[in-house]
């Protein structure tokens, strides 16, 4: 090979410490170099052409820069050699400033390491060779898991831009927690005001495919060319037929049934619309609560519906969807309070979570928008709310915050003080977290307008006294215990990864955290990316967020696929692994380390298996090839034999 | 730093005459601890000029032999540097290479390789004045333990790593 | 027959004979034999525990060292505060920085043993199910209040029984005995016994809120597992009633009492009569609604196995 | 520590005091987030010179003469009900004990009467093996000049046969005196803090 040097000073960056000089005259001496020199601004206009003038001048194959990281130059040097006819991968950095010039004084230790950092340089280039991109076709169908607020926005973004988009949600109808909401802080807007006019453009979008009642089964597949089959759950109900009408629900005998959507605080039929705005507007039979079901004699829904769109018969069934990108909204759950004994562990039917206090709120809620306790159905005078319960609280596990909570009880409270003005308000809390526009002035509106009584302190026990409870807390700015008899309390419990977090990451292949919030790629500058190409979050699914912040994740989600479908083929990185299928010995090591799938069996003739890496999928970090026992899995541009021969250089 | 290894007593003079070729290589990735080299060098702190770096792109790339070999073909130090956990870029790339390199360093000593010549450490790429301890506190510690009398040839034709690892 | 050893504690030497006497009874109608520790000292208590902690766990662990040299691999104690020493000498013996000071001390080891208290034994060893059946005179209609006190329970990670906050056991002991044990808040709340001596007015106020509670809910009596509690909701529900302004007249059994009611035993067996607070309320039977009203404030009828009923019943109140 | 206006972080800070804690009670306190809950929670609060809550912040500042001082190390039960409910799993109920044989050994003990009572348990178990009770009161109250403590249940405890008059004794005295005086001894010397054995011998046992 026939390799050219170039030893950059800098200005006096590098030359100021270190004879660039010498380190080109020596690299001349090393194998197969056949041009060096120094230059006093390689990365210019002007070096960049000096580089391209040698490559063409003396028949390079190879070329190597000594100067500064390749953190900050390396793409420039590489597309100066690729404009000189060389494969953009023939070119090595000896990062000679950095690392030497800017860290010792001393000329010649680091005339030296210079030299040694190029000769490394050199050898390793000796087993470079030259790699490609392939390009592949984009598949511009977008898939969005959860339709919280979070994945609406999204969807709608893409739908917006003319993208195809299929959204998949569990529950039976889209909009997640927000649907369930009263008001909304810091403007008390109404929920189902701001949300439901989304909701419906969800519905009546025709490039949107909307599956509720649906989960994913599982993905297959690649950033562009991912396969998706969506388990579409037996509703009991032809959702073509049904047109909303509730006929069934109201003739269904069955009246006990859970009521999920007002949170357990009143009682549904077997088979109902959760509520009347309810996106998609269509029934589905409870089969836990459904007497037909449960094999006993009745069918009344099936009787009245005038399209008979009831079906006894109906299995779960299975579609599969075409998609180029992934995201993932699937937001949050909440802490189930009953951890704390010392609060009644959800024994006492008036200590209730703050979801269902917006459920009591609500005027569609079980109460008809009238402040009662669940246990009597009295209006409370003496309304306690309690914050942190479920967050940072080590000892239940979950020592962060859920961020939302200062600030709903905030305007829970001033909704209370809004309902039944001669109500008093307590809130119990440690600190206030209000770091949102508007937000401080929200909770100092509380305290100064509404009267709202803040006690600083956490509260240690609750339990009945007469037909009251009575909150046993401290008061900490005084050092005083204090008591609170109070008609209603309200646990501020926290947010908790979405139930079954775990699985569904699993099927994508993305990583969570410890509490089971999906990982972003970069905590601050890829924040809604993962580390699975293609696959995005939006909204509380990555950590816990309020409804701003999850809009706007949804929105940039939808913009980083904008971008990505911007596209119609994208361009693989080639610095990925590679299977040498003669030296494999099918051990399938690689397959089980591998972070991000990228590895599956390929059957050759005869049968016999061997690794395949999907250059598409393989990011390339090398734990396979550090892995394979007989390193028949080479990343390439960073194979053992071009690391080997760095090492080798520096021990001769 | 105290050591109570009987290197560490000898005379000041002979340390330093002992110490002129010291070489330790350090294994990088390419986004943390690389990274952490290059922030020191931006902000101008001074280092020992002993180290090599060889970039790699995650921990998870470290193949025990290469530290192995380092040694045995003369290196005096090798240091290994990533991201912190759960700070990999790839995940869990830097959760490999830490299983492995624990059971590297159990291993060091059957060939005769004293373990304190080896390192493992994670610096992040903002961490530049973690980088400078890192690399003066173990520079320190290779000139301490002075030339490694290694197992295989020290010098000449012999001391080549065979390239490729078998 | 299941072979336990017995850490009775001084507590029922002196002030708690009848705990002593009723858990005695019930183990044994239960088939458990409790093998007292021979020369057994006392475990020091708080004083030792605040000395020095190692003096807590030698003098509890010198116990422990004998049991095991009889061959006991269970050790059981009635009183909760002693379990805590004794629990506490395990602990120190398997530190393995106290281990050597610990081991030099007591003499040996300790690690192996496991330490109940007596409610522990009967929930666990006998169960309510068994102690459902074997019933001879069920306490069916009557209110008991089941009060763990602070220490039964608590820390769970050393307690490591039931629940720290709203513990059930005693509940479901007292409902296998036909009673009906109301959802008490204060079940693990301190009663305040530690000041019995020193600080009246403690056990005056926060007494007094354990008895006010179990009054408001209808509780005719406050079964306890604690000597300490015993003591100081009972022995000092006087001084308690005139702190707090109040005229309560609670008994307070031992819950191996109540157990030995229930079984048929003799009330003064079970020493009963020994309670300050009259339990005479106790022995009405209530098993038949209709007979109810003749019932009240009538002699108490003996049950069947028992020669006379609580002798003395009136007398042992003086007041 | 004087309650004043302006505490002296740098001077009156002990950095010992916060460590000598964590180690002795193997909690960390810098864990403790002045929640409250531990307040809230005990019982005592209302009798406490310094809340519970303010004794772990205390620690945290390292005023070792406030907290070793107080009177809440002492009126505490050890019910464990802060240590149950603590959020942050710190064992405060064992920072209490912790700081209560911290204050015994350095002689600060501010609740006398508690201290006597104590010293009088122990001297009973140091020569009984076990504790008198009937012994136990009468000097009780003498030594805090207290004489009619508790005088209105004696007679009833009598009629019911729960006092006795001669002290139950275990046959192995000797041992038991034998544990106390290897843990007088080295008492000290383990923590290797010279801190001086309190002179007056009514005070100790
Ligand atoms: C009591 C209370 C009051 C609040 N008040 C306010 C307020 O006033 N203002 C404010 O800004 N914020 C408020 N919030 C916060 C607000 O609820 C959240 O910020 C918001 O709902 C987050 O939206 P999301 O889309 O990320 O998640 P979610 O609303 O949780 O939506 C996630 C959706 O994904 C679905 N899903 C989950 N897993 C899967 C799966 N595996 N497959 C398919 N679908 C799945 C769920 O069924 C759900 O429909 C409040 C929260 C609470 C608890
Ligand atoms: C002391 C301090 C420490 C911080 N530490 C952290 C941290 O550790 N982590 C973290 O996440 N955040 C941190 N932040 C916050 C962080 O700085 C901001 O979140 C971030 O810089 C905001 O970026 P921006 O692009 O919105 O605004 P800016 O960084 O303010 O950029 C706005 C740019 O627009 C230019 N500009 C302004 N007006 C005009 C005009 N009329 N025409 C043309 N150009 C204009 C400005 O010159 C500027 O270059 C810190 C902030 C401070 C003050
Ligand atoms: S199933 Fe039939 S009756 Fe029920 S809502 Fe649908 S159309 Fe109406
Ligand atoms: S068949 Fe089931 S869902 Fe239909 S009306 Fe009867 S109970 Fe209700
Ligand atoms: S937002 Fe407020 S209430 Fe919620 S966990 Fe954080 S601090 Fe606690
Ligand atoms: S203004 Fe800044 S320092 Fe003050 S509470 Fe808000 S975030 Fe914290
Ligand atoms: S280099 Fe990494 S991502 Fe690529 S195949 Fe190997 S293990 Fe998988
Ligand atoms: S680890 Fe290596 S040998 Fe084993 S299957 Fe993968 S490539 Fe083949
Ligand atoms: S409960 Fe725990 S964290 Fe809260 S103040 Fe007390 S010690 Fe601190
Ligand atoms: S252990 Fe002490 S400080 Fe803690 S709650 Fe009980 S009495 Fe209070």
């Amino acid at each position: 090979m026939r390799i050219g040097v170039f030893v950059c000073n800098c200005g006096t960056n590098i030359a100021g410490t270190v004879d660039t000089k010498r380190v080109a005259s020596e690299a001349l001496s090393f194998a197969d170099v056949v041009y060096a020199t120094n230059y006093m601004y390689t990365c210019s206009e002007p070096g960049q052409q000096e580089i391209q003038r040698a490559i063409g001048e003396h028949g390079l194959q190879g070329v190597v820069v000594a100067a500064c990281s390749p953190r900050m130059h390396e793409p420039t040097f590489r597309r100066a050699v690729e404009k000189a006819g060389l494969n953009r991968y023939m070119f090595e950095m000896a990062n000679i400033r950095e690392h030497v010039s800017w860290i010792g004084n001393d000329r010649e230790a680091n005339t030296q390491k210079a030299i040694d950092l190029v000769r490394m340089a050199v050898a390793k280039l000796r087993f470079n060779n030259p790699l490609f991109s392939s390009k592949m076709p984009v598949n511009k169908r977008l898939l969005v898991i959860g339709g919280g607020v979070a994945g609406i926005q999204a969807a709608l973004d893409c739908a917006d831009g003319g993208m195809d988009v299929v959204m998949v949600e569990r529950k039976q109808y889209i909009g997640g927690k927000m649907a369930k909401l009263d008001k909304t802080f810091p403007t008390i807007d109404c929920s189902s005001c701001i949300l439901g006019p989304k909701m419906v453009d969800v519905s009546q979008k025709e490039n949107i495919t909307l599956y509720a009642a649906s989960e994913i089964e599982s993905i297959s597949g690649y950033i562009g060319n991912f396969t998706v089959q969506i388990r579409k759950k037996a509703t009991y109900v032809n959702w073509e037929a049904c047109t909303g009408c509730g006929l069934c629900t109201e003739k269904c005998p069955s009246k006990k049934a859970a009521d999920y959507f007002n949170e357990g605080l009143g009682a549904a039929r077997a088979i109902n619309i959760p509520f009347p705005q309810a996106i998609p507007k269509k029934a589905a039979i409870d089969a836990q609560f459904c007497r037909q079901l449960n094999g006993k004699k009745c069918g009344v829904c099936a009787k009245v519906c005038p399209v008979q769109a009831v079906d006894f018969e109906m299995k779960d069934s299975i579609v599969t969807e075409q998609v180029g990108a992934i995201i993932v909204a699937t937001g949050y759950d909440l802490f189930d309070h009953s951890a704390y004994g010392e609060y009644g562990a959800g024994r006492y039917p008036d200590v209730i979570s703050g979801i269902q206090y917006e459920r009591i709120l609500s005027a569609s809620g079980p109460y008809g928008g009238h402040i009662r306790r669940p246990s009597d159905g009295k209006e409370p005078k003496d309304i306690v709310f309690i914050s942190c319960v479920g967050s940072r609280d080590a000892s239940v596990g979950r020592p962060y915050c859920s961020g939302i909570c200062c600030m709903y009880i905030a305007k829970q409270a001033i909704l209370t003080r809004d309902h039944l003005p001669e109500s008093n308000s307590y809130v119990f809390y440690m600190d206030i977290r209000s770091p949102g526009k508007n937000y401080d002035e929200f909770v100092r509106r509380a305290q100064e307008e509404y009267g709202v009584q803040y006690i600083r302190g956490r509260v240690g026990k609750i339990y009945p006294r007469g037909d009251r409870m009575v909150v046993q807390g401290a008061d900490t700015l005084l050092g005083v215990q204090v008591e609170v008899e109070a008609d209603l309390v309200v646990l501020a419990t926290g947010v908790e990864s979405s139930a079954g977090a775990g699985e569904l990451a699993e099927k994508l292949r993305i990583s969570y955290d410890q509490y089971g919030f999906y990982m972003e790629s970069h905590p601050k500058l890829r924040p809604v990316e993962t580390n699975t190409a293609g696959v995005y979050l939006a909204g509380a699914c990555q950590g816990p967020k309020d409804i701003p912040s999850s809009v706007a994740q949804g929105s940039a989600a939808a913009s980083k696929v904008q971008s990505l479908f911007a596209h119609d083929t994208i361009e693989t990185n080639p610095q990925v692994a590679l299977v040498n299928e003669r030296t494999c010995i099918s051990c399938g090591k690689c397959i089980q380390v591998c972070p991000f799938g990228a590895i599956q069996w390929k059957e050759l003739r005869g049968g016999i298996k061997k690794a395949e890496v999907l250059p598409t999928v393989c990011q390339g970090c090398g734990v396979c090839n550090a892995t394979c026992p007989p390193k028949a899995i080479q990343l390439q541009h960073a194979t053992d034999n071009q690391i080997l021969a760095e090492v080798n250089e520096l021990c001769a | 730093m105290t050591d109570s290894s009987p290197r560490s007593s000898a005379p000041a003079d002979q340390t330093a005459a002992n110490t002129q070729g010291i070489k330790i290589v350090g294994f990088l990735c390419n986004w943390c601890s690389y990274g952490g080299a290059d922030t020191a060098g931006v902000c101008r702190f001074k280092q020992p000029t002993d180290l090599r770096i060889v970039r790699i792109p995650c921990t998870g790339r470290m193949d025990p032999l290469f530290v192995a070999k380092s040694l045995i073909y003369g290196m005096d130090g090798v240091l290994v540097s990533g991201c912190h956990p759960r700070d990999c870029h790839y995940a869990v790339g830097n959760f490999y290479a830490r299983r492995r390199m624990e059971a590297l360093k159990l291993f060091l000593p059957f060939m005769g390789i004293d373990t304190r010549r080896f390192r493992y450490t994670w610096v992040s790429a903002s961490e530049g004045q973690q980088w400078q301890k890192v690399v003066t506190e173990f520079s320190e510690e290779i000139h301490r333990l002075g030339p490694n009398p290694g197992v295989g040839p020290r010098s000449g034709e012999n001391s080549k790593i065979s390239n490729g690892l078998r | 027959m299941k072979r336990v050893a017995y850490y009775k504690g001084c507590s029922l030497e002196g002030l708690a004979v009848e705990y002593d006497r009723s858990t005695r009874i019930v183990c044994e109608a239960f088939g458990i034999e409790l093998v007292e520790i021979p020369d057994w000292n006392c475990c020091g208590s708080t004083p030792a525990h605040s000395y020095d902690p190692l003096l807590s766990a030698a003098l509890a662990g010198r116990n422990l060292a004998i049991a095991a040299d009889n061959g006991c691999d269970m050790v059981m104690t009635p009183c909760p505060g002693c379990l805590k020493s004794l629990k506490g000498a395990q602990e120190t013996c398997e530190d393995p920085q106290q281990r050597k000071a610990f081991v030099d001390l007591v003499g040996k080891d300790v690690d192996g043993l496991k330490t109940v208290s007596l409610l522990q034994l009967l929930y666990e060893e006998v169960g309510a199910e068994a102690l459902q059946k074997a019933v001879q005179r069920p306490l069916t209609g009557h209110v008991l209040i089941p009060y763990y006190g602070c220490l039964l329970t608590r820390p769970a990670q050393k307690a490591r029984f039931d629940d720290p906050e709203n513990p059930i056991s005693m509940d479901r002991l007292i409902e296998a005995t036909g009673a009906t044990a109301p959802d008490f808040p204060y079940k693990t709340e301190c009663c305040g016994a530690t000041y019995g001596v020193t600080r009246n007015d403690f056990v005056g106020r926060l007494g007094g809120r354990i008895l006010d509670m179990a009054a408001r809910l209808g509780g005719e009596a406050i079964v306890v597992a604690c000597p300490l509690c015993q003591q100081n909701l009972d022995m000092r529900q006087k001084q308690i009633n005139k702190y707090y302004k109040s005229a309560f007249n609670l008994p307070v059994p031992y819950i191996s009492q109540i157990i030995g009611l229930a079984l048929g035993i003799d009330p003064k067996v079970l020493g009963l009569n020994k309670l300050c607070v009259s339990p005479r309320v106790l022995l009405e039977d209530r098993t038949q609604p209709d007979q109810e009203a003749q019932r009240v404030g009538a002699a108490v009828k003996p049950g069947p196995n028992q020669p006379g009923g609580i002798a003395g019943g009136e007398s042992i109140q003086p007041s | 520590m004087e309650r004043t206006n302006t505490l002296s972080i740098q001077q009156s800070r002990d950095n010992d005091f916060i460590r000598e804690v964590e180690e002795a009670s193997g909690q960390t306190v810098s864990k403790c987030y002045q929640c409250g809950n531990c307040m809230a929670s005990c019982v005592y609060t209302f009798a406490y010179d310094y809340p519970v809550t303010q004794i772990m912040r205390l620690t945290q500042l390292g005023q070792r003469d406030t907290v070793l001082g107080s009177s809440s190390i002492w009126l505490c039960a050890n019910c464990q009900a802060c240590t149950t409910r603590c959020p942050q799993n710190i064992d405060v109920a064992q920072v209490m004990e912790t700081l209560r044989v911290m204050s015994r050994k350095a002689n600060t003990v501010s609740q006398r009467d508690i201290r006597v009572f104590y010293d009088e348990f122990l001297r009973s178990v140091k020569t009984f093996g076990r504790v008198f009770e009937t012994g136990l009161l009468p000097v009780y109250n003498l030594r805090t000049k207290r004489p009619f403590t508790d005088f209105d249940l004696a007679p009833r405890l009598m009629w019911k046969g729960k006092l006795s008059f001669l002290p139950a004794r275990i046959k192995k005295r000797k041992k038991i005196a034998q544990i106390f005086e290897v843990i007088k001894r080295d008492r000290f010397s383990k923590d290797g803090k010279a801190r001086p054995e309190p002179l007056s011998s009514q005070t100790d046992i």
